[in-house]
């Protein structure tokens, strides 16, 4: 039969349309097909350590560092990082526009109490907003209030709802790009340092899982972080944009 | 232990903590769901007796329409009622979007095919025993509709619980209407969704179990009081 | 008791029923006046009870016409009919009565009236309460004879009325018969007991595998009929074999 | 152009198109509900049968249980199946979670108790004819639920087809143990849920309606059949 | 045909059947022997398919009990019922009977040659490929007769088995019940055509509301019934008001 690998994968990866786009350069050099389930990244961990998935490909730092620590998987490879963006509807009543201080624009909406939505998930992208509200010191246990809403929902259905509801949130420039439904959003804040989004694959741990395909995963981990597969992530572009960026130096 | 088990434990510690967060989404989700099967029969069983019952032109097409609307998916209703509800919709100006409001129209929507089709099958098959009698007697098109909505009563309430069931256990219309905010339009289903999305399986196991015991619950009075009248009113 | 007269002469011309594949009613020709009871004699499955849902406006002809002197569109209302195998609603004997009274548009107060007086008629009072459907089948046909009968029909179409009564009721229904035409309802009737035919008929249509056969006076049919086949039918004598 | 307007626009490219991806997903679509539906109503109609024929202890239970279950939702069962299937679960060896197989195993489950819980309904009505016929004839239990399900034939297509379409538009099941892996385990619904994500509202809708359109078919070519052999058997 | 004589007597203790509420069936004790045909007779609602039902083992006494002399668990197969309103399965008349015999564990090709005899029997073999359920109402019962006789049983109960036939229906089946009998199958029937009763009966169960009020010879019973009330009913004149 067909050599394929299954790789548990956070949706943003999956849904901006890199996979489509490199997936078929890795094939036709391999002939190793690659089945991507998209999940949130707690998820996709939570597949791996069932040894459901012969790769994660994930964006949640710590948690990773918690998953190889366990023993779930073999080595953390940092694939690429892209970043996130403050988006919020174009009439910006919270007047964040333009800054570039995250923690700045994050307390300004906490003030004036405008909507913000909020993943709510336990995703890469939550937990990175979680530390975000943190840096700005904000308690959001004490400021929560109905501004703030937590949507329990993917990336995608998070843009959908806030679009609706004026509201602003922070979502990963690769989904905003691919996203169709932006209605009134525009992006407000960009290019904090603190918005840095790495990406990193992990090979499950075939000693524990011994049904991982240990060659094949470890064949597409090794031309991911090799220089035409680095490559490939970065020439991916929509609307001339680039997505992602190649980010190999940036291992652990 | 393994999921399923801590996914019990965590059923059990829910419910015997009576965790105010739980409550408040356990109540939401039956307001939700029994307001839109309470809506969607007094919509659709007219509509089953009529198909039931009349003979008009176009009946067979509508027959096989409401058939069909039974595989309509959850999704696609949301986007729709999204669409119609959003701001830039028609319905827009009512902002009713993301509320409670919201998740019971599309639920409505949703179970008004599947109690329709239901109903009709079961007053057809009545139908073809009393049609001569009540047309005999005189009954219009109306009142034998009428008639056999309150002599197939017994059978008709598993079509309702049909109904009741599909709008209780679906995820897809109330999450794109209602957008799972967190004390506002968070139910059961939705909740169970986020924490499969989290990879908390035992929890979201946990809060399946909580709500199939809800069902289970409502069910065994329905069927209950059916037992009671059946055997008082034959 | 309703307006003789305006619903009758019923016409039939040419009336053919077919289902099935087979020809059930043949080209039927017939007039039935108000007045003389109609008797519909015939062996089993000649048409007979076809024929009455013909007449009756539940089944429409394949071919040929059936005309009231007075179109009766608004639901049959002024016409009543006791099936041969007569379908009881899920409720008590009396909500049976009141309800097709109901459906007639008979005032509430008239339906109690009625409905008491009409179980009295057919001897259910003692069980008005009881489900119509746990009913025993002479009982039921009863009822069903009340639940006609209530209705004050100007035509009564009755399909065996008295098959599965004990002797008691037989008579009874002779006599409930008797009372109803004496009223002026037109009653059109069929049976298999000759002697309620004998004692109730004052003419005779005889059926025979979907054909009308003759239309005579009573009398003349149980001494002389016309056809050979009825002939034979009165003596018993209509060969299967 | 409004997103509706869009999305019927897109469905009628999609379709006169014919495009290949398209094809492929409707075709597994097709096959994963139907090959549950099939298997389903195999458990599901002697179920319901049997609880609709025979009186046991605990009739009355099952009776409950199965109308509750119409109550599970999908997304509940796939994360069941989902755990089953798992490579660190009872049937992990098999290997078969994300494959079309997890899919129909999920949708069955899904739809069992739907046609049973239905089928009883259907059934029991008839029985309250049939049963003292049958039993002086010597009909033993299975035989008579066999009697019934062949005489009450062309009601149970109503049946089925209700779960047909609940399988049809379920989404949380395939989901989870399916994966919506492209050009493996993609289905309609989750093509559908998919696109809703990337906020391509008018491809969702026009998925949904390529999705509706199918059904329709279906259902006319079963409503069909089944009149025509009506008409002929009666 | 059978083994006559081994399922029977039939011995009822006390039998009461209550229902809705109701007691239907009081106290009834009797025997009933291989030999004689057993006719009930009584008033509508006098609970005669109640008791026939009760012996058939198709309803439990609520008291009392329903002993055959050889217990017939086995699905009932060595008796069969006619019922006042027989239950067509929805298949054609020659599949009614052939499933019937298949259910009884009767062999094919014997099925086949029984179901011929059994509709040619009652007259039917014209109709043998309609559907049962369009029969006409004396076609029904008529094949509802054939299907039992075709099962061969040592015990046949028939509920009003000539309610609804036409004249010479009624006749050719006075002749089968003669022949049935004739073969050592016991018959236990019931009737309101007092003109049956007579012909057929040896003896004479007489119901009145739910009790027993005599078993006697069919001859002493229409010269000198021993109840008032059988004296009543045979002169057609239970009252009901
Ligand atoms: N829908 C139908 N399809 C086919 N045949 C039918 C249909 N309805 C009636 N028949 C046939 O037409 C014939 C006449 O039926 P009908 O009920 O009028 O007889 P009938 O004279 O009333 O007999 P009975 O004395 O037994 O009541 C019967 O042989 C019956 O089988
Ligand atoms: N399940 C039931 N619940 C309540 N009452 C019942 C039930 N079954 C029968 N009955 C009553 O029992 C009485 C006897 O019924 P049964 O059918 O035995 O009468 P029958 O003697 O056969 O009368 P008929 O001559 O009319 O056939 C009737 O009054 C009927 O209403
Ligand atoms: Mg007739
Ligand atoms: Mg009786």
């Amino acid at each position: 039969a067909d050599k394929f690998i299954t790789v548990a994968s956070t949706t943003s990866a999956e849904n901006s349309g890199l996979f489509r786009e490199i997936l078929p350069q890795f094939k036709q050099k391999t002939g190793i097909a690659v089945r991507v389930v998209a999940q949130g990244t707690g998820q996709a961990l939570d597949t791996g350590r069932r040894c459901d998935a012969d790769v994660v490909f994930v964006h949640d730092p710590a948690s990773e560092e918690k998953f190889v620590a366990e023993g779930h998987g073999v080595k953390r490879h940092g694939v690429m990082y892209n970043d996130f963006v403050l988006v919020g509807p174009k009439s910006d009543p919270a007047g964040v526009a333009g800054g570039k201080d995250i923690t700045i624009a994050l307390k300004k909406i906490a003030n004036t109490k405008t909507p913000f939505a909020s993943r709510g998930d336990n995703s890469g992208t939550h937990k990175a907003e979680r530390r975000l509200w943190q840096a700005a010191g904000i308690d959001l246990e004490k400021a929560k209030g109905p501004w703030y809403r937590e949507m329990g929902s993917g990336m995608g259905a998070t843009l959908n709802t806030a679009a609706q509801m004026n509201a602003y949130l922070l979502t990963d420039r690769g989904t905003w790009l691919s996203f169709k439904n932006p209605v009134e959003l525009a992006i407000l804040v960009e290019g904090d340092t603190r918005l840095f989004n790495p990406y990193s694959v992990i090979l499950v741990n075939p000693t524990k899982c011994p049904n991982v395909k240990k060659d094949l995963g470890q064949a597409f981990i090794d031309w991911l972080v090799s220089p035409e597969g680095q490559k490939a992530i970065g020439a991916y572009q929509i609307g001339g944009k680039q997505l992602f960026f190649p980010n190999t130096n940036a291992n652990s | 232990m393994n999921t399923l088990g801590l996914a019990f434990q965590q059923a059990i510690d829910m419910i015997s903590r009576g965790d105010p967060e739980l409550v408040e989404i356990v109540l939401l989700s039956l307001r939700v769901s029994l307001t839109a099967t309470l809506i969607a029969s007094g919509i659709a069983l007219p509509i089953g007796a009529a198909t039931g019952v009349a003979k008009f032109p176009g009946r067979q097409v509508l027959i096989v329409i409401f058939n069909a609307l039974m595989g309509l998916p959850p999704v696609v209703i949301g986007l729709l009622v999204y669409l119609l509800l959003s701001r830039a919709g028609p319905l827009g100006d009512y902002g009713l979007l993301f509320t409670p409001t919201a998740m019971i129209i599309a639920q409505t929507i949703l179970i008004v095919p599947i109690v329709a089709a239901l109903s009709r099958q079961v007053i057809e098959d009545a139908w073809s025993e009393y049609s001569e009698q009540l047309r005999s007697l005189g009954a219009g098109l109306t009142q034998s509709a009428l008639t056999l909505l309150w002599d197939t009563r017994f059978s008709l309430v598993t079509v309702v619980l049909a109904g009741f069931g599909r709008a209780a256990a679906e995820v897809g219309a109330v999450m794109i209407v209602g957008g799972n905010i967190a004390g506002v339009t968070r139910v059961m289903t939705t909740a169970i969704a986020l924490e499969t999305s989290k990879g908390d399986l035992p929890l979201a196991l946990g809060l399946g179990i909580v709500l199939i015991s809800l069902v289970l619950l409502l069910n065994a009075v329905a069927y209950g009081v059916k037992r009671i009248a059946q055997r008082r009113y034959g | 008791m309703g307006y003789p007269g305006t619903l009758l002469p019923l016409q039939l011309d040419g009336v053919t029923f077919t289902a099935g594949g087979r020809t059930i009613l043949e080209g039927i020709t017939a007039r039935i006046e108000a007045g003389p009871r109609t008797v519909i004699l015939g062996p089993n499955g000649a048409g007979k009870s076809v024929l009455m849902r013909v007449c009756h406006g539940l089944l429409a002809p394949t071919a040929g016409t059936v005309k009231w002197n007075v179109p009766d569109r608004p639901g049959r209302r002024r016409q009543a009919m006791v099936f041969q195998r007569p379908v009881m609603l899920r409720r008590s004997a009396w909500d049976n009565i009141t309800y097709a009274l109901k459906l007639a548009g008979v005032a509430r107060k008239d339906r109690d009236r009625r409905a008491q007086a009409a179980l009295e008629q057919v001897g259910l009072s003692r069980l008005a309460q009881s489900q119509a459907r746990v009913l025993s089948v002479g009982e039921q046909q009863r009822l069903a004879l009340a639940r006609a009968w209530a209705m004050r029909p100007e035509v009564l179409f009755l399909d065996e009325p008295t098959a599965g009564l004990d002797p008691t009721a037989t008579g009874e229904v002779h006599r409930i018969i008797q009372a109803i035409h004496d009223a002026g309802t037109k009653i059109v009737m069929t049976t298999h007991n000759l002697g309620l035919a004998k004692y109730c008929a004052d003419e005779i249509l005889f059926l025979n595998e979907g054909r009308l056969l003759e239309q005579t006076p009573a009398e003349r049919f149980f001494t002389q009929p016309a056809s050979a086949k009825a002939h034979a039918f009165l003596c018993g004598e209509l060969l299967w074999h």
